[in-house]
């Protein structure tokens, strides 16, 4: 059923639909309205599930330790300081191999202090062995909610999942979208049945510690786990898409982008905005086009050669700066290219930092710049630029 | 597509009041997107938000900086932020206020509606809270959204007396301006 | 009386309880003083960039460690020789009571020299009133919200007092922003007290115990006169003084200005469970000697 | 702003540029007569905007938001809240 609800809603129904066994939360800006109708939903006896208040974001992910060791299937949400103070937390679940799932609102870290969107949040936990699916828009935010449990406790690949959506832009929206059908849920989500719980009857240890002789192993397997999943974040897409009717092309998606010299690279919300400037454009007769990044962890870099090994020039769209280098998309994608055959020029934009507006003519400016990259060459000084910044601090 | 700014202070429902034509315009079989400026606002400060209308899927997710229209929740709000700013000439201006539209000093092409909200919210609401009164206005004054739709996003949200009250404040609102 | 160390223009709500209190502080300890703050309402209220309400030295950190960075500043200032500062911490009860607990129980162990003042609202107000550990007992928050499963917060208001005076802080006090005279003192008395101190002061909010304009000092008021909120001091674990309750009130009179409240007056069992805020009320009453 | 490279750090007291009056719907009106001088609506005023001026406490319309405490707590009922008609 389609209906206008706000963003946050609209994932804690989602989240409802996936029948979690313990949900752990910790308020925070953006995030909380999610956790307060999870809250709602537990109060009316709509989700039968534990569901704790605790007292931080470190304690959110703790607990959710312990209730995935026991066997439960478990949710939280968090954004930003609370993904920053869970950073010790979030390898040791991946690194025990625990499936849980969270949506990870994106929005700038302090100082200074921001409430605002951007995603360098998520880039800073890149390596942490989660696995990382950037949305859209809200209605692709719920439907990958069923489908990361899914592809989490696959025994196959028992990795933990971000669902990351960007802060305000997706949680506060108001717009129509599909409702998931629990039932229909159901058909593509098993019940969660871990081999490995901690139970008296059949007494295991989680957690040993490894001298140099295993911990290399352990990271192997979690590699090859996320190698896995490259294979089955696109199947469990097709099979959803199956069920529902809905799909969103895998690991990427692309846009305008068959015969496009200009193609636009980008990911999360920001990818709508520059759908509309592409038609814009088109219309201006400017050939250009745009991939888009679904998952960013695992990195899909054979489908993002087949993308861009025709392109003149490459420009990627982040909200993200690795101060020092550049940004993260920007280095992973050149970084995917370089050895191979092909050679086309890569530049990057920093935009949308601390939630600044990102609008149709940022991105007319970008691929004008990157339309004089195709024409001129490429210049290494112009090849990152941080976006928009005042004149008065240059 | 048409694109709305709303301005109002923090507690006024300015959020509530976009969220609620993106309901009606739904309840029309059009596509619709609603959302707050987003910020750190308290009770009293000005607040924007802002919603689309369109005939397919909306994928713009930028703020709205050339709107088609504008609602103004509250005349004090013109001595501290440019209402009218980027108003399309062609576009229109709601006003809540009982003052005459040329003593505004506003700088507009665009069409300027008033309407005293206020009294109506004050008789039908017994509050002077105005965001669904000046719904009732928008939807007068420009037919973006129906009356039909408008009524079941009012009763959706608004349960018992308070949504029927709700209805007359917006009935009341919409024939003033149709006039 | 001086100019307030706490600039108007801040972007705190009409009618806030928090800047009162912060301004009643901030007068006690003078200009002499730096303050250390957590994320929360009064740090993006009062600190909006580029601007600052603050006409003391201020300095935010983080939302969980506004304790340990107050440590820092008082060890460098000791390094300095800088020791007639006055060093606080000011901090809301989400910070204080939950995610900030294990700086604070490091700073009162180390014993460093900082008065730590704990604003207490009840909810992370500042994300919109969600539960905390300092919120009571069937309090309707955002995260504890009332429903045909759900009465409101089944947790009681943790103790935090009590945690600092068995942390062995050489004082402790409650205090409340209808009681400026009694607030003002007691913050003079913990920088006179060489050692951690902990105040704890009750401060409405608007929003999010959901009331009518203008009642934020009646409500202060009220909360003591119900002896929900007894007003004391330790000073080296021993009780030395508690502000006598002369008319004591029914703490229904408290609990039905308050939307967060509310459903207590029409839910099944409501009777009982405002009874077992009454038997809270009535036990503060006597373990403190409240009442003549 | 600071250029980069320098502290971000502000200046004390400076949320006075922004005058938070823009805020209010009622005004507090103080009946200098009915006053007894007490000054708690100076102690209570969460923005710090009520002085004595000339002997006279007067609320500071640039700052007032119209929280209606002043009254509230006046013990005289010195003051009342008035509908601004700005």
């Amino acid at each position: 059923m389609m209906r206008v609800a706000e963003g946050s809603y609209a994932i804690a129904d989602a989240v409802r639909c996936c029948s979690p066994d313990v949900v752990s939360v910790y308020p925070i800006t953006p995030q909380t309205h999610i956790v307060e109708h999870l809250s709602q939903l537990v109060a009316n006896g709509e989700l039968d599930c534990e569901y704790i208040n605790v007292d931080s974001e470190f304690s959110s992910l703790s607990s959710l330790i312990g209730a995935s060791a026991a066997g439960a299937r478990t949710y939280t949400s968090t954004t930003s300081q609370g993904l920053a103070l869970m950073f010790e937390v979030l390898y040791n679940a991946s690194g025990m191999r625990l499936p849980i799932v969270m949506t990870t609102v994106n929005r700038a870290l302090s100082a200074p202090l921001s409430i605002w969107n951007d995603q360098q949040d998520t880039f800073g936990v890149r390596d942490s062995g989660w696995i990382q699916l950037y949305a859209e828009n809200v209605q692709e935010v719920m439907d990958l909610t069923p489908q990361l449990y899914r592809i989490s406790e696959d025994p196959d690949i028992l990795t933990p999942s971000m669902a990351c959506m960007d802060g305000y832009i997706l949680t506060h929206v108001y717009e129509p979208v599909e409702f998931l059908d629990p039932g229909l849920v159901k058909e593509i989500l098993p019940p969660f049945s871990p081999v490995n719980v901690l139970d008296p009857e059949d007494p295991k240890t989680f957690g040993a510690f490894a001298d140099p002789s295993w911990f290399t192993e352990f990271r192997y397997l979690q590699y090859k786990a996320m190698e896995r999943a490259l294979d089955l974040i696109g199947k469990v897409d097709k099979e959803f898409e199956e069920t529902f009717g809905r799909g969103y092309g895998g690991l990427i998606d692309t846009y305008q982008a068959d015969d496009a010299e200009i193609l636009l690279v980008s990911l999360g919300s920001i990818v709508g905005t520059i759908k509309d400037a592409v038609d814009v454009l088109r219309k201006e007769g400017i050939k250009v086009g745009l991939v888009k990044i679904r998952s960013y962890r695992p990195f899909p870099v054979e489908a993002l050669k087949e993308a861009l090994k025709d392109a003149s020039v490459v420009a990627v769209i982040e909200k993200d700066v690795s101060v020092g280098y550049q940004s993260a998309l920007l280095t992973d994608i050149k970084g995917a290219l370089y050895n191979t055959s092909i050679r086309v020029p890569i530049v990057g934009f920093a935009v949308g930092l601390g939630g600044r507006d990102v609008a149709m003519k940022q991105i007319r400016k970008i691929v004008e710049n990157a339309s004089k990259v195709k024409d001129e060459g490429l210049e290494l000084e112009t090849e990152f630029e941080i976006f928009g910044v005042n004149p008065e601090c240059l | 597509m048409k694109e709305i700014r709303l301005h109002g202070r923090g507690g006024q429902g300015a959020v509530t009041a976009a969220e609620l034509i993106a309901i009606a315009a739904f309840e029309d079989k059009k596509f619709s997107q609603a959302f707050p400026a987003f910020g750190v606002e308290r009770r009293g400060a000005p607040v924007m938000a802002f919603a689309r209308i369109a005939d397919q899927p909306i994928r713009v997710r930028s703020q709205i900086y050339e709107p088609d229209y504008v609602i103004v929740q509250d005349v004090t709000l013109l001595e501290v932020v440019d209402v009218a700013g980027g108003l399309k000439p062609d576009g229109k201006i709601m006003i809540n206020t009982d003052r005459p539209k040329e003593k505004l000093g506003l700088d507009t092409e665009a069409e300027i509606v008033t309407i005293d909200a206020t009294t109506i919210a004050l008789e039908e609401l017994g509050r002077p809270i105005v965001n669904t009164t000046m719904l009732g206005a928008f939807c007068g004054a420009t037919g973006e959204i129906g009356l039909e739709g408008l009524n079941k996003a009012i009763l959706d949200r608004f349960t018992g007396a308070l949504g029927e009250n709700n209805l007359k404040a917006i009935k009341t609102a919409y024939e003033r301006v149709s006039q | 009386m001086q100019e307030s160390l706490f600039a108007p223009g801040h972007r705190a709500c009409a009618g806030c309880g928090m800047p009162i209190a912060i301004k009643l502080v901030l007068d006690a300890a003078g200009p002499n003083t730096i303050v250390a703050s957590p994320t929360g309402c009064l740090e993006v209220t009062s600190t909006p960039f580029p601007e600052s309400s603050w006409k003391v030295p201020w300095i935010h950190s983080l939302f969980e460690n506004p304790a340990s960075v107050a440590s820092g500043i008082e060890i460098a200032l000791k390094k300095f020789g800088r020791t007639d500062i006055n060093l606080l911490v000011i901090a809301g009860d989400g910070s204080t009571f939950d995610i900030g607990i294990g700086s604070i129980s490091g700073m009162f162990d180390r014993g460093h020299n900082i008065t730590y003042i704990c604003y207490d609202n009840e909810a992370y107000m500042n994300t919109g009133g969600q539960r905390s550990g300092s919120t009571p007992f069937y309090a309707s928050t955002t995260t504890t919200p009332i429903g045909t499963q759900s009465p409101g917060n089944l947790v009681r208001k943790k103790d935090m007092p009590a945690i600092a005076v068995a942390h062995g802080a050489p004082y402790v006090a409650t205090a409340s922003i209808a009681y400026p005279v009694d607030l003002r003192r007691k913050v003079k008395r913990s920088l006179e007290i060489k050692g951690p101190a902990y105040i704890q002061i009750n401060a409405p909010c608007i929003t999010g115990w959901s009331y009518a304009e203008g009642d934020t000092i009646e409500l202060a008021k009220l909360v003591v006169e119900t002896c929900i909120c007894p007003l004391y001091e330790y000073v080296n674990g021993e009780l030395v003084g508690v502000k006598k309750v002369r008319n004591k009130r029914p703490v229904e009179d408290y609990l039905k200005t308050q939307g967060r409240y509310k459903h207590l007056f029409h839910v099944e069992g409501g009777e009982e469970y405002i009874a077992n805020i009454q038997a809270i009320a009535d036990r503060n009453a006597e373990k403190f000697g409240l009442l003549d | 702003m600071t250029r980069c490279g320098v502290s971000m750090v502000v200046e004390p007291g400076s949320t006075q540029v922004t005058k938070t009056g823009a805020w209010r719907t009622f005004v507090p009106v103080i009946d200098h007569d009915k006053c007894i001088k007490c000054s708690l609506c100076e102690i209570f005023c969460p923005d710090s905007c009520i002085h004595q001026v000339e002997g006279n406490f007067v609320p500071d319309l640039d700052y007032c938001k119209g929280c209606s405490i002043c009254a509230h707590e006046c013990p005289r009922g010195a003051i009342e809240m008035v509908l601004e008609d700005k």
